[in-house]
C-alpha cells in the first residue's frame, strides 16, 4: 500500500501504472469489449484480390490476411501476451535468480557444477530444443511458458552468479555468517534482496523480448496454435507485410511496447520504493 | 598461468562435449527421419532403407555417437546427408562470413550501447536519459526481421547508399551489422548507464573532479574503464544470443554465412550440419567467455593480480 | 511475342543453397532444373510442354512386348571434358543411381528394369538388364511392361555421367559435375553464387540461348524482388511472397514482371482412413463438401483455382467433365449426422508453418468449424509433418501445402502409386490417407502395362478413371491447384510455359534476353 | 614555522557561508553562517563532532558539492580576493587541484583502481601547467621521492590496489601538492591508519609545508593531532562554528563548553599507569572471581591461511600465513588488548576464533574446540561468542531496518516471540543510547558513531560471554568514543563479558585492557599484563608504538 502509495506520486510510474491496469483490464474484459470474435475470418474483411483491409469505422484497426478483425485479435492476444510475458518471463527470472545465487554462493563442487550446467546452457541453442519439444509435446499455452522460461534463465543466472560473488565478499555476510545464520536465511534474508534491481530489469525488458520469443517458438510449431491470438504472433504471421499491411506489424509492435515500457517504469518505481538505502536521496 | 590455460582447455571440451551429446540425444528423439527427407516422395520404401543403412541410421544410438565422437576427435564433423560432402568443408566455407557479421555488429553494439548509457548516465533523469531508455527498449522489443527490411529499404533501396545483400566490400557489412548491432545496444545501454551511475558516485570520480579535470576526462578516462567490467562479462553472454539473430539478418541481407546452412539443416533434417553448426556456436560461445576472461584483466588490474 | 535471341548474361536469385548438383542424388525443386540442363538424358521434353522428345537418343525402339527398349545414341555427342558420349556410359549412369552406396533418392524410378532388386539388395552393382552391344547402342530388358519407361529415361536420375569424372571428384560429384547438358558449371562459391556457362559442343544447336546465368543463393524473396525491380535481378526463383503480390500486381510494370503458370500440382488434404471417424466413408465425404475452396482461392490472392480430383488440369488424362463435392454446409452437415456425428467431432489438422500454409489451415479450420468439426490446427516444421503423416494412426489430417505433390513426369501414373496406392500406406510412406483399394491398384497396374504407344489414349482414360473412381472414397479433400508464379526483369524474353516449364520448373535452355 | 601569521592578509577566506541539503521535507541547514580565515603557510586545523560540517566545508570552497542535494544558500568564499562560489564551471576547473588542492577522508577508495599510479599523477600536472618545461613524469617522480615513497620510479608503473593505505595517503598528498597549491585541504587524512604511519604522515605534511610554503586546513577528530599540528585551531559543532582560535589558547584556556567536553574526552596514554584493570565504571562489584573460573577462550597455535583452498581444478596457492603460532587465553569479565601495525593479523586472528576463516590450531570458546563442528554445530558456540566488525557500516545490511538487524541474533537462535523480540531490541537501543524510533530506520540514516553502536547492540542481543570487537571506536570523534568504551566497560561489569579488543590506538587499549598482546607480522610478539606491556615494554616494536602517539598537548609538540 505504501509502495503503491508512493509510486503514484511519480508521473512517470502513475502512467506504467495505469497502462499495466488497462492492459489487464481489456484483456480480462476482451469478450465483452471486442467487437467480433477474434477467430471470424470475414467474407468483408478482405478485398475482393484477397487484400487485407486498412484500419476504418468498421474495422477500427484493420484487419488481418485472412480477414479478422485486428483490434479483437489484439484483445484476445493480450491474454496469451500477459501470460507468456509475466508467467514465463517470471519463471524464467525466479530459475536464473535462484541458480544464479546458489552457484554464486555455493563454493565447492555443488556450486561448480551448477556454473559448469549454466556454461553449459549457455553454450547450447536454445532454439534447438524448442523444435524438439515442439516435435515431441502437444503444445499448450502453458507449455510454451514452461519453454520459454527453460530458454531464458540462462543469462539471469550468469548475471546473478557475478553479482552474488561480490556480495557474499561483503562484510555483512560474514557478520550474519558470525551471528549463527544459516545459508538459508544468508540466501534468502540478506543476498536476495540486493538482486531485487537486477531482477527487475530482466523482468521488464525481458517482457517484450519474451513476447516475441513466443511468436517464432508459435512459428516452429510450438507456440500458441492457430488461431489463438498473440501479439508476437499476430506481428510475426504478417511481419512480411509491413509496406502492404502496415498496420498488422506496427499497431500490434506499439501496444507491445508501450505493454513493455509501462511495465518498466512501474518496475523501476518499484525498485527505487524497495531499495531503502534510496530514501531520502536525490 | 600454463596451468590456468590447461584448465580452461579441459573445461571448454567438457562443455564441448556436453553440447555434442545433447544435441545428439534431442535430434534422434526428434521424430522426423532424415532418410526419408533425401528420399523425397518418389522413393519406395526399399530405397529409403538402403539410404538409412548407408547412413548408418540402422545402427543403436550409442554406436552412432560413439563413432562421431570419434570422428570429433579426428576433427572430422562428418559429412551432410543431403549434401553430400565434408560438414567441416561446408562450415569452414560460411564461418569467415558469420564471424566477420558478429564481430562486426558487436562492435556496433558496444559503442553505441556505450555511447548511450554514457550519455543517459551522465544526464541522468533528464530528456536525453528518459530518451535513451525509450529507444532501447525499442530496439530490444522490434522484430528483427521487419528491422532489417526496413533498414534495407531505406537505405538500400531508397537511398541506395548500402549495396541490398551480398558479401565481401565493407559496404556490404553495414546494414547487417547495424541490424545487429542497433537493436542489441538497448542492453548495453541500459548496463551502461547503471553501472556509470554506480562509478560516477564514486570517491576516486570526485578526486578526479578535486584534479580540475575536464567532465571528458573525468567520464571516459576515469569512470568508463570502471563501468566497463559487467559490458565484457556481457559480451560473453551476448555471442550466444547472437546466434539466433543472425540467422535472420543473414536472410534478409544475403549473407552467406552458417546461419542460413543452419536454418536449412534444420528444414532438411541434415544432422551433421546440424551438430556442426551447433558445436561451432558453442564452441563461439565458450571462446567468447573466454575472451572476456582474458580482457577483463587488462582492463582492471585488480584482476590480474589474482 | 518476339523472336528469341541469342546470347546475355543473366542473374537468378533463391532463397535455398543449392544442396548438390549430382544428378542421382539431387532432388529438389531448385537443383532440378539445373540438373537438367547441365546434362543430358536420352529421353526430354519439347521446351514448356509435356511432350516426350528424344534427346541424347537419336532414335529408340520398343519392342511389341513392351519389354525392351532399344536406343540409337547421338553421334558426336561429347562430354564437357570432350570425351564422346558412349553406351556404356548410359549403364553406368542408371547403375550408379540405383547402387545403394549413392544413396540416391531416385532408384525406385528404374524398379522395372530387370536384376533392378539384385543392386538394390546390395547382391551385385551391375544391372543385367541393361546392354551396351556397341558404343552408340544401348538395349534395355524389363522385368515387366512399364508404360511409363520413357519418362523414367527423362527424369534427372536418368542423366548421362562420364565415370572417369565421378571417380575424379571422389564423391565431390554433387559439387564438380561433369555432364553433357546445355551449360557447364564454371564456379561455385558455397553459400554465394553459381555460375553457368553455355556448352558450346551442345548437341543441339542454338541450344541454350543465353551465354550465362548466376545463381545467386541465400536471398529472401522478398529482397531478390527489390532487386529485380532495380535491375539487379532477372529472375527471382522463389516467385513473389504473397506480401508484395498485389502490390506487383497491381503496379503498372506488373504485367511484364510476372509470370504466372500452370504446374503439375495438387493441393489436397489427405483424411486418415485408419483414423476416426475418418474410416467412414461419410464423414470423409462431408469434409469435402465443407471446404470452401473459393474462399481459398482469394486467401491465395487469385494465385491458384479450386481442384475437384488428384489430377492438375495440364496432366494427362484430367477429367474436365468431372465435378467432384461441390460445397455444400448442409448437405455436409446432413452426413454428418448421418455417419453419427450431428455436433460434429474434435480433430487435427497439421500443416507446415511456411506463409501461407498455416493462413490456409486456419481458412479450412473455420470452413470445418461450421459444420460442427473441431479442428486443432498444428502447423510444423515440414520434417515434423511428413513424419506424422508416415505413422500410422498419428495425423487424422494433414493439409499437403508447401509439399504438394509436384509431378516428377507428366504422366497420371505418378500421382498414385505413393501417394494413393497401396505401396505408399505404410510406415514412413506418403500415402497420408493410409488409403488403400486393393482394386484400383489392380486397375493403375493395368493401365501401366499398356505399353504400346498407339494405346496411349486409352491408357491415360484408364487412368482419368481410376483417380475420379477414388473420389466416391474421398480419401482426399483436393482444395487447389496452385499456379506457379515466378517475377522476371522486363528484358527477359520467352512465352511464360519455359519461366514456369511443368517438367523443369525454369528451362534454362529456351528463356532468352531481349535486347 | 613562519614568523609571525596573523600579520599577512589571508588566502582564503569564508565568510558566513551556510550549505542546505534538499530534503523531502524542504531544506534542511547544515552549515550555518560559518566563517575563518586561513593565513599564508597557516595551518588551521578544523575539528569537531562527527556529522558537524567539517567536510561539507571542505567540498564547499573545492566546489565539489554534489548538487543534488547540497548548495551554497548564501555566503561567500574567497581565494585571494578571487570569489569562489560564483565561479563559472571551467574557471573553477582550473582553481582545482591548481590553487586550491584536497587530499580525501578515505585513501582506500580515493584512487582510480584501474589507473596506474603514475598515469594518475601526471594528468593533474598537464592539467595545470600543460607540457612545457619539465616533463610530467619528471614532476611527479619528483613528487614521490618529496613524499618519501620506496622506489618512486616502480611505483608510478603500479596500481592502487599494490600500495598499502600508507602509501597510498602519500600518493594522495604527492597529488595534491603536485601542482604548488596555495591551499591544501586534507580531510581526516590519517584517520584509516595506524599510529606509526600516522606519524609519519602527520610529519611528512610538516615537511612538505616549509618546502612548498603551502597553506593547509587540516580536518580530524583526533585531539592529539591537532595539538601536534595546528597554528590555529576552528572548533565545530551542529554546523556552527562555536570556537576558534590559536592553538595554545584553545587547549589551555577553551571557552566553548563543547570544546572543553571534547579536550575532556581525549584519552591520555599513561592516564592509567599503575592500575591493573581498567576503570569502574559502575559500581555494583563484580561478580565471581574470576581467576579461579575457566577461560572463556582458549587459544593454542593458531594459524591462519588465506588463499590455501584446493578444489576440483584450481591450484593450492602456498603463501605466507596471515598468522602463525598464536597462542592467548581470556578469562570472563576480562579483556585482552590486541594491538600491532596494520596488516599484522588482528582481525584475522579475531575472524579465526570465531571459526569464520579456516585456521589450524585450536580454539576453545566455552571450553568447546570450534575446529571439528560443521555450520550446524557451531550455532550454540555463536550464541555465546560474537563479533563487532571493524567496519560496522560494511557489517550491517544496507537493505535491513536496523530494529530487525539487532533482533536477527534472536530469530536466528529462536529466542522469544515477535513481542519479546521487540521488547528486547527496544531495550538494547536504550542501553547503547539509541532512541526507540531508531528501529524502523536504516544502517545509512544513522551517523558513524550511531552504527557502531548498533553493531554493539546486535552482539549483546542474544546474551553473550565473549565478544570480539574489532576496532570497534576506531571511526568514532572522541567524545562518543569516550561514551561508547564507558558503555562497553559498564557492560563488561554487569554481565560479566569478555572482550577480544582489537585496535590500533594505544590510548584506548590502555583504557580497556587487563591484558595486552602486541602482533606483528602475524606473530605475538610481547603478551602480558596491562601494566607490564605498558610501564615496561620489553619490545623495541612495543616501544616505538607507544612513542608515535601523538601527545594531545601543543605545548609537548615534537620539534618538526
Ligand atoms: N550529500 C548529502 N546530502 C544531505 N546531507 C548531507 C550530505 N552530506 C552530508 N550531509 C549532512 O551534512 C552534515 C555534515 O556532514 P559532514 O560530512 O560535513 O560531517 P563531518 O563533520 O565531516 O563528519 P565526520 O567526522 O563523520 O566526517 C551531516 O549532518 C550530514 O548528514
Ligand atoms: N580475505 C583476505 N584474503 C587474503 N588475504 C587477506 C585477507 N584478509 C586479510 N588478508 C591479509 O592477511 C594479513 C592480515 O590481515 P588483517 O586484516 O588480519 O590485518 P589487521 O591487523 O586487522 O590490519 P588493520 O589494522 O589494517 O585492520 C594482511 O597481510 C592482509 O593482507
Ligand atoms: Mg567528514
Ligand atoms: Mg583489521
Amino acid at each position: 500500500m505504501e509502495a503503491l502509495k508512493a509510486m503514484v506520486r511519480q508521473p512517470a510510474a502513475l502512467f506504467g501504472l495505469i497502462v499495466v491496469a488497462l492492459v489487464v483490464f481489456l484483456a480480462v474484459a476482451a469478450p465483452l469489449i471486442a467487437p467480433y470474435s477474434p477467430d471470424e475470418q470475414m467474407f468483408d474483411g478482405l478485398t475482393l484480390e484477397g487484400a487485407p483491409l486498412p484500419p476504418s469505422a468498421q474495422f477500427l484497426l484493420g484487419t488481418d490476411t485472412l480477414g479478422r478483425d485486428l483490434f479483437s485479435r489484439l484483445l484476445y492476444g493480450a491474454r496469451t501476451s500477459l501470460v507468456i510475458g509475466l508467467v514465463a518471463n517470471g519463471i524464467a527470472v525466479t530459475i536464473g535468480l535462484l541458480i544464479g545465487i546458489l552457484s554464486g554462493y555455493m563454493r565447492g563442487i555443488v556450486g561448480g557444477a551448477l556454473m559448469r550446467f549454466t556454461d553449459l546452457m549457455m553454450a547450447f541453442p536454445a532454439l534447438l530444443l524448442a523444435i524438439v519439444l515442439a516435435a515431441l509435446l502437444r503444445p499448450s499455452l502453458w507449455i510454451v511458458a514452461m519453454v520459454i522460461a527453460l530458454v531464458n534463465w540462462v543469462q539471469v543466472a550468469r548475471i546473478v552468479y557475478t553479482e552474488t560473488r561480490g556480495l557474499v565478499e561483503r562484510d555483512f555476510i560474514l557478520a550474519e555468517r558470525s551471528l549463527g545464520a544459516g545459508h538459508g536465511r544468508i540466501l534468502f534474508h540478506h543476498i536476495l534482496p540486493h538482486l531485487i534491481p537486477t531482477a527487475i530489469v530482466w523482468g521488464t525488458l525481458g517482457i517484450a523480448t519474451t513476447v516475441l520469443l513466443e511468436a517464432t517458438l508459435s512459428f516452429l510449431g510450438i507456440g500458441v496454435q492457430p488461431p489463438t491470438p498473440s501479439w508476437g504472433n499476430i506481428i510475426f504471421e504478417s511481419q512480411s507485410y509491413f509496406q502492404a499491411a502496415p498496420w498488422l506489424v506496427f499497431i500490434p509492435g506499439a501496444v507491445i511496447l508501450l505493454t513493455a515500457l509501462s511495465f518498466n517504469l512501474v518496475g523501476d518505481a518499484l525498485r527505487d520504493i524497495l531499495d531503502p538505502t534510496q530514501r531520502g536521496r536525490g | 598461468m600454463v596451468f590456468l590455460l590447461l584448465r580452461r582447455l579441459v573445461q571448454t571440451a567438457l562443455i564441448l562435449l556436453g553440447v555434442a551429446a545433447i544435441t545428439f540425444l534431442l535430434l534422434y528423439a526428434l521424430p522426423a527421419d532424415p532418410a526419408r527427407m533425401i528420399a523425397g516422395r518418389s522413393a519406395t520404401a526399399q530405397t529409403v532403407a538402403n539410404i538409412r543403412r548407408e547412413l548408418g541410421l540402422d545402427q543403436p544410438l550409442l554406436v552412432q555417437f560413439w563413432s562421431y565422437l570419434q570422428g570429433l576427435f579426428q576433427g572430422d564433423l562428418g559429412r551432410s546427408y543431403a549434401q553430400k560432402t565434408d560438414v567441416g568443408a561446408l562450415i569452414a566455407a560460411r564461418l569467415p562470413a558469420t564471424l566477420i557479421l558478429m564481430a562486426a555488429g558487436i562492435a556496433v553494439e558496444v559503442v553505441l550501447g556505450v555511447f548511450l548509457g554514457v550519455l543517459a548516465a551522465v544526464r541522468r533523469g533528464g530528456f536525453v536519459d528518459r530518451f535513451v531508455m525509450m529507444a532501447s527498449f525499442v530496439g530490444v522489443s522490434a522484430p528483427q526481421f521487419v528491422a532489417a527490411l526496413l533498414l534495407l529499404y531505406v537505405f538500400a533501396v531508397t537511398l541506395a547508399w548500402f549495396p541490398m545483400s551480398g558479401f565481401g566490400t565493407p559496404a556490404h557489412v553495414v546494414l547487417p551489422a547495424l541490424t545487429l548491432g542497433v537493436l542489441g545496444a538497448g542492453w548495453y545501454a541500459r548496463m551502461v548507464r547503471s553501472a556509470m551511475i554506480d562509478v560516477l558516485n564514486q570517491d576516486y570520480v570526485r578526486t578526479a573532479r578535486a584534479k580540475g579535470l575536464s567532465s571528458a576526462r573525468i567520464i571516459f578516462r576515469h569512470a568508463l574503464p570502471n563501468a566497463l567490467l559487467p559490458i565484457i562479462a556481457m559480451i560473453g553472454i551476448d555471442i550466444g544470443q547472437f546466434m539466433s539473430g543472425v540467422v535472420v539478418v543473414e536472410a534478409v541481407y544475403g549473407w552467406p554465412g552458417i546461419g542460413q546452412l543452419a536454418w536449412q539443416a534444420i528444414q532438411q533434417v541434415d544432422i551433421p550440419i546440424i551438430m556442426g553448426v551447433t558445436l561451432v556456436s558453442a564452441l563461439a560461445i565458450v571462446l567468447g567467455n573466454l575472451l572476456a576472461d582474458i580482457l577483463a584483466p587488462l582492463v582492471d588490474p585488480r584482476i590480474r593480480a589474482r | 511475342q518476339d523472336a528469341p535471341k541469342q546470347g546475355g548474361d543473366i542473374v537468378i536469385t533463391y532463397k535455398d543453397d543449392i544442396a548438390t548438383l549430382d544428378p542421382a542424388i539431387g532432388y529438389d525443386w531448385v537443383n532440378w532444373s539445373m540438373i537438367k540442363s547441365l546434362f543430358s538424358r536420352l529421353m526430354d521434353y519439347t521446351p514448356g510442354t509435356t511432350e516426350l522428345v528424344p534427346s541424347l537418343a537419336e532414335s529408340f525402339e520398343v519392342a511389341p512386348d513392351g519389354l525392351t527398349y532399344t536406343f540409337k545414341l547421338r553421334k558426336g555427342a561429347k562430354f564437357t571434358n570432350g570425351r564422346e558420349i558412349v553406351a556404356s556410359d548410359v549403364k553406368y549412369s542408371i547403375e550408379r543411381a540405383v547402387d545403394p552406396k549413392t544413396q540416391g533418392p531416385g532408384a525406385g524410378f528404374f524398379g522395372a528394369i530387370k536384376g533392378f532388386d539384385d543392386v538394390t539388395g546390395g547382391k551385385t552393382t551391375t544391372l543385367e538388364g541393361i546392354e551396351a552391344p556397341d558404343a552408340a547402342t544401348v538395349v534395355f530388358h524389363l522385368s515387366r511392361p512399364d508404360a511409363t519407361f520413357l519418362h523414367v529415361l527423362a527424369v534427372n536420375f536418368a542423366s548421362v555421367v562420364p565415370k572417369e569424372a565421378v571417380e575424379a571428384a571422389a564423391g565431390d560429384f554433387g559439387k564438380k559435375p561433369v555432364g553433357s547438358g546445355t551449360f557447364i558449371l564454371k564456379d561455385w562459391t558455397v553459400g554465394q553464387s553459381l555460375t553457368f556457362e553455355r556448352n558450346p559442343d551442345y548437341f543441339i544447336k542454338d541450344m541454350p540461348r543465353i551465354d550465362k546465368f548466376t545463381v545467386e543463393v541465400g536471398q529472401e524473396p522478398l529482397v531478390a524482388l527489390l532487386r529485380l525491380q532495380k535491375g539487379e535481378v532477372d529472375i527471382a526463383g522463389d516467385g513473389i511472397p504473397p506480401a508484395k503480390f498485389l502490390e506487383i500486381k497491381n503496379s503498372p510494370e506488373g504485367a511484364e514482371i510476372i509470370v504466372d503458370g500452370q504446374q503439375l500440382h495438387t493441393g489436397y488434404v489427405t483424411l486418415n482412413t485408419k483414423v476416426k471417424p475418418f474410416d467412414d466413408v461419410k464423414v470423409r465425404q462431408a469434409v469435402n463438401m465443407a471446404i470452401n475452396k473459393e474462399r481459398i482461392t482469394r486467401i491465395l490472392n487469385g494465385r491458384a483455382t479450386p481442384a475437384n480430383q488428384p489430377l492438375p488440369p495440364l496432366m494427362p488424362g484430367y477429367d474436365k467433365g468431372f465435378t467432384g463435392y461441390a460445397f455444400d454446409v448442409e448437405k455436409a452437415k446432413a452426413l454428418l449426422a448421418e455417419a453419427g456425428h450431428p455436433d460434429g467431432f474434435e480433430t487435427i489438422l497439421y500443416s507446415t508453418n511456411t506463409d501461407p500454409q498455416p493462413r490456409i489451415a486456419q481458412a479450412i479450420q473455420q470452413d470445418l468449424a461450421a459444420v460442427g468439426i473441431k479442428a486443432e490446427v498444428r502447423a510444423l516444421a515440414q520434417a515434423n509433418v511428413i513424419a506424422a503423416g508416415g505413422t500410422e494412426g498419428e495425423a487424422p489430417m494433414i493439409w499437403s501445402g508447401g509439399m504438394a505433390w509436384i509431378a516428377d513426369f507428366p504422366d497420371p501414373s505418378n500421382f498414385y502409386g505413393p501417394i494413393l496406392g497401396c505401396s505408399g500406406a505404410v510406415q514412413g510412406g506418403w500415402n497420408w490417407s493410409w488409403y488403400c483399394n486393393e482394386a484400383l491398384d489392380k486397375r493403375a497396374v493395368e493401365a501401366d502395362s499398356m505399353s504400346d504407344p498407339a494405346k496411349a489414349g486409352e491408357r491415360q482414360a484408364a487412368w482419368g478413371k481410376i483417380f475420379t473412381d477414388i473420389m466416391a472414397d474421398a480419401p482426399w479433400v483436393p482444395v487447389t491447384n496452385e499456379r506457379r508464379v515466378v517475377a522476371k526483369s522486363p528484358r527477359m524474353g520467352g512465352a511464360g510455359e519455359i519461366y514456369v516449364d511443368p517438367t523443369r520448373v525454369i528451362n534454362y535452355d529456351a528463356i532468352y534476353v531481349k535486347q | 614555522m613562519t614568523a609571525s601569521p596573523s600579520a599577512s592578509p589571508p588566502v582564503l577566506s569564508v565568510d558566513r557561508l551556510c550549505v542546505d541539503a534538499r530534503t523531502p521535507e524542504g531544506a534542511r541547514r547544515v552549515l550555518d553562517e560559518v566563517s575563518f580565515d586561513l593565513k599564508l603557510g597557516e595551518t588551521l586545523c578544523i575539528a569537531g563532532e562527527s556529522g558537524s560540517g567539517k567536510s561539507v566545508t571542505s567540498l564547499a570552497i573545492m566546489g565539489l558539492l554534489p548538487k543534488a542535494s547540497l548548495r551554497i544558500a548564501s555566503g561567500s568564499i574567497e581565494l585571494e580576493g578571487r570569489e569562489l562560489s560564483r565561479l563559472s564551471n571551467s574557471a573553477m576547473r582550473s582553481v582545482r587541484g591548481g590553487d586550491v588542492a584536497m587530499v580525501f577522508q578515505e585513501p582506500m577508495t580515493s584512487l582510480n583502481p584501474v589507473m596506474s599510479i603514475g598515469a594518475q599523477l601526471t594528468e593533474a600536472i598537464r592539467e595545470h601547467q600543460g607540457s612545457e618545461g619539465i616533463s610530467a613524469e619528471a614532476v611527479a617522480l619528483r613528487m614521490l621521492d618529496a613524499v618519501h615513497i620506496t622506489e618512486p620510479a616502480r611505483r608510478l608503473t603500479q596500481y592502487p590496489h599494490e600500495l598499502s593505505g600508507g602509501m597510498r595517503q602519500r600518493v594522495m598528498i604527492a597529488m595534491a601538492l603536485s601542482c604548488r597549491p596555495k591551499v591544501l585541504i586534507a580531510d581526516e587524512p590519517t584517520t584509516a591508519l595506524d599510529v606509526t604511519v600516522q606519524a609519519q604522515i602527520l610529519k611528512l605534511m610538516k615537511e612538505l609545508k616549509q618546502e612548498f610554503g603551502a597553506s593547509i586546513i587540516l580536518i580530524t577528530h583526533d585531539m592529539g593531532v591537532v595539538a601536534q599540528m595546528a597554528d590555529r585551531v576552528v572548533i565545530m559543532q551542529h554546523g556552527r562554528v562555536v570556537e576558534q582560535g590559536g592553538v595554545l589558547p584553545i587547549f589551555e584556556t577553551p571557552k566553548a563548553p563543547y570544546t572543553r567536553e571534547l579536550l575532556a574526552a581525549v584519552p591520555r596514554l599513561g592516564a592509567y599507569a599503575g592500575t591493573d584493570g581498567p576503570p569502574r565504571v559502575g559500581s555494583e562489584p563484580l561478580a565471581g572471581n574470576p581467576e579461579t573460573a575457566s577461560p572463556v577462550l582458549s587459544v593454542r597455535g593458531l594459524e591462519v591461511y588465506y588463499g590455501k583452498k584446493a578444489g576440483w581444478f584450481s591450484k593450492v596457492k602456498e603463501s605466507r600465513p596471515a598468522v602463525s603460532d598464536v597462542s592467548f587465553e581470556i578469562l570472563p569479565g576480562q579483556t585482552l588488548g590486541l594491538v600491532g601495525e596494520s596488516g599484522s593479523g588482528k582481525s584475522t586472528t579475531g575472524k579465526a576464533v570465531l571459526g569464520l576463516v579456516p585456521f589450524s590450531g585450536e580454539v576453545l570458546v566455552d571450553g568447546r574446540d570450534i575446529g571439528p563442528l560443521s555450520q550446524r554445530q557451531m550455532r550454540p558456540v555463536r550464541r555465546s561468542a560474537q563479533m563487532i566488525f571493524q567496519d560496522p557500516y560494511a557489517s550491517l545490511d544496507p537493505r535491513m531496518a536496523v530494529g530487525a538487524a539487532i533482533a536477527e541474533p534472536m530469530i536466528i537462535h529462536g529466542i522469544g516471540n515477535r513481542s519479546e523480540q521487540d521488547d528486547r531490541v527496544a531495550d538494547l537501543l536504550r542501553r547503547v543510547g539509541l532512541g526507540p524510533d531508531a528501529a524502523s530506520r536504516y544502517p545509512h540514516e544513522f551517523s558513524g558513531g550511531q552504527r557502531q553502536r548498533i553493531c554493539i547492540a546486535r552482539a549483546l542481543a542474544v546474551n553473550p560471554k565473549l565478544i570480539v570487537a574489532d576496532e570497534s571506536v576506531a571511526a568514532l570523534d572522541v567524545s562518543v568514543r569516550a561514551r561508547v568504551l564507558d558503555l562497553m566497560l559498564e557492560l563488561q561489569e554487569t554481565m560479566g563479558l569478555a572482550y577480544l579488543f582489537v585496535s590500533h590506538d594505544m590510548a584506548v587499549i590502555e583504557r580497556m585492557s587487563h591484558h595486552v598482546a602486541v602482533m606483528r607480522g602475524g606473530r605475538i610478539v610481547e603478551m602480558g599484563t596491562r601494566r607490564a606491556v605498558f610501564e615496561d615494554p620489553k619490545e623495541p616494536y612495543t616501544r616505538a608504538l607507544m612513542a608515535a602517539v601523538p601527545i594531545p598537548d601543543p605545548a609537548l609538540r615534537a620539534v618538526a
